[in-house]
């Protein structure tokens, strides 16, 4: 099982999943409709280190977290 | 890195970064001090900060002020910061102008677009997601 | 525009000049603080300045800064400046970020070029012009 | 009868002399040997303006100021 968190405004509960890739992951969100507007804007944190490859393997316990448009300052 | 529930205190953050670092011979210090503007009718603007990929990014960066000689700081409000306060400190020690003055530049600009903190406008009591001036991170899309 | 003799005292002239302007809608304020690097021996830098040219070099940059909807601010010792401690302090309070940060970047390299200021190094209790890293104002060579 | 003054590391006193244009200053002050090295490194101004041109005339009472190789901050 993984973790999938959802940052800021997208105000959406943790779930948890089983997901062997970022890819599965993908799947997985792309059939929740209330992430349509949310996933082609959004950035991926695996354990807090971002990610940029749908290929990156996932193990028990990992966190992935997704991060929508960011305005610090 | 420090982040604040509420407005910075930018005096105490100013003077604490000067005295840190007035021995050290750097011969630049340039902080950038964040406002919030009176603007659209709002009463203030409010920030979700996520601190862990917040603290990775800030130390790379403090390993790239480094490999130039400098050293980066920087404080940032979480929660409501009123209009006419400061919610955003960073800055930059350097020995020489010119270093200070580029990295300052590409301090901030590397914040706004990849520090992961979001803002809302705060009006009449409501929060709302600053979505037309917010930047997708980079790497954004992975999972569509 | 202000002149101390000696050191400056960064701490109050920033929290004086962020009193002045923070209920002025600016959304970025961006100090410059030069402070003294303990090198080549020196004890102390000193320096000279033509008041009444720096007066008109500094309401020239008011009026550019101005018409890019900023300000300008700065502070110069007279005098001994020890190493360690703050010779000069130039400020930019804009509305925009972009604005801010390029108008700092302007000034202070303007005001290196061409602010009426001569620095001497303090060493073993003489005053020595540091002739090697003044630049020639803009026109100069006109009566040779 | 108008002033030159010398600022800052230049270290000489100022001096007063019969000049209608800034072409005569110029011609003056090239007899001074003691000026030989600051001329061609030194801006100008009068009356506390900034001037560029050889050609500007002088009236009795004007200050003309010679700036050496400057370095605030």
């Amino acid at each position: 099982m993984i973790r999938v968190e959802f940052l800021g405004p997208i105000g959406k509960a943790p779930i948890e999943m089983e997901a062997s890739t970022l890819a599965d992951v993908s799947a997985k969100l792309k059939e929740d409709t209330s992430l349509a507007t949310w996933l082609d804007k959004c950035a991926v944190a695996l354990n807090d280190t971002m990610v940029n490859d749908l290929a990156t393997v996932l193990k028990d316990g990992d966190k992935v977290s997704i991060l929508p448009p960011v305005c610090g300052g | 890195m420090e982040l604040h529930n509420g407005p910075l205190d930018a005096n105490e953050i100013f003077g604490r970064w000067l005295d840190e670092d007035m021995q050290s011979n750097y011969g630049a210090f340039i902080p950038f001090v964040g406002i919030i503007r009176s603007e659209d009718g709002i009463d203030a603007l409010s920030f979700d900060i996520y601190e862990p990929v917040l603290k990775k990014w800030f130390d790379e960066w403090q390993e790239k002020a480094v490999g130039r000689g400098a050293i980066v700081k920087m404080a940032h409000a979480i929660g409501d910061v009123p209009v006419h306060t400061s919610s955003y400190i960073s800055a930059v020690f350097s020995p020489q102008r010119r270093v200070a003055l580029e990295l300052i530049d590409e301090f901030v600009e590397g914040f706004k677009a990849n520090a992961p903190i979001w803002k809302y406008d705060v009006k009449d009591g409501k929060r709302i997601y600053a979505e037309d001036r917010s930047t997708p991170m980079d790497g954004a899309g992975l999972l569509s």
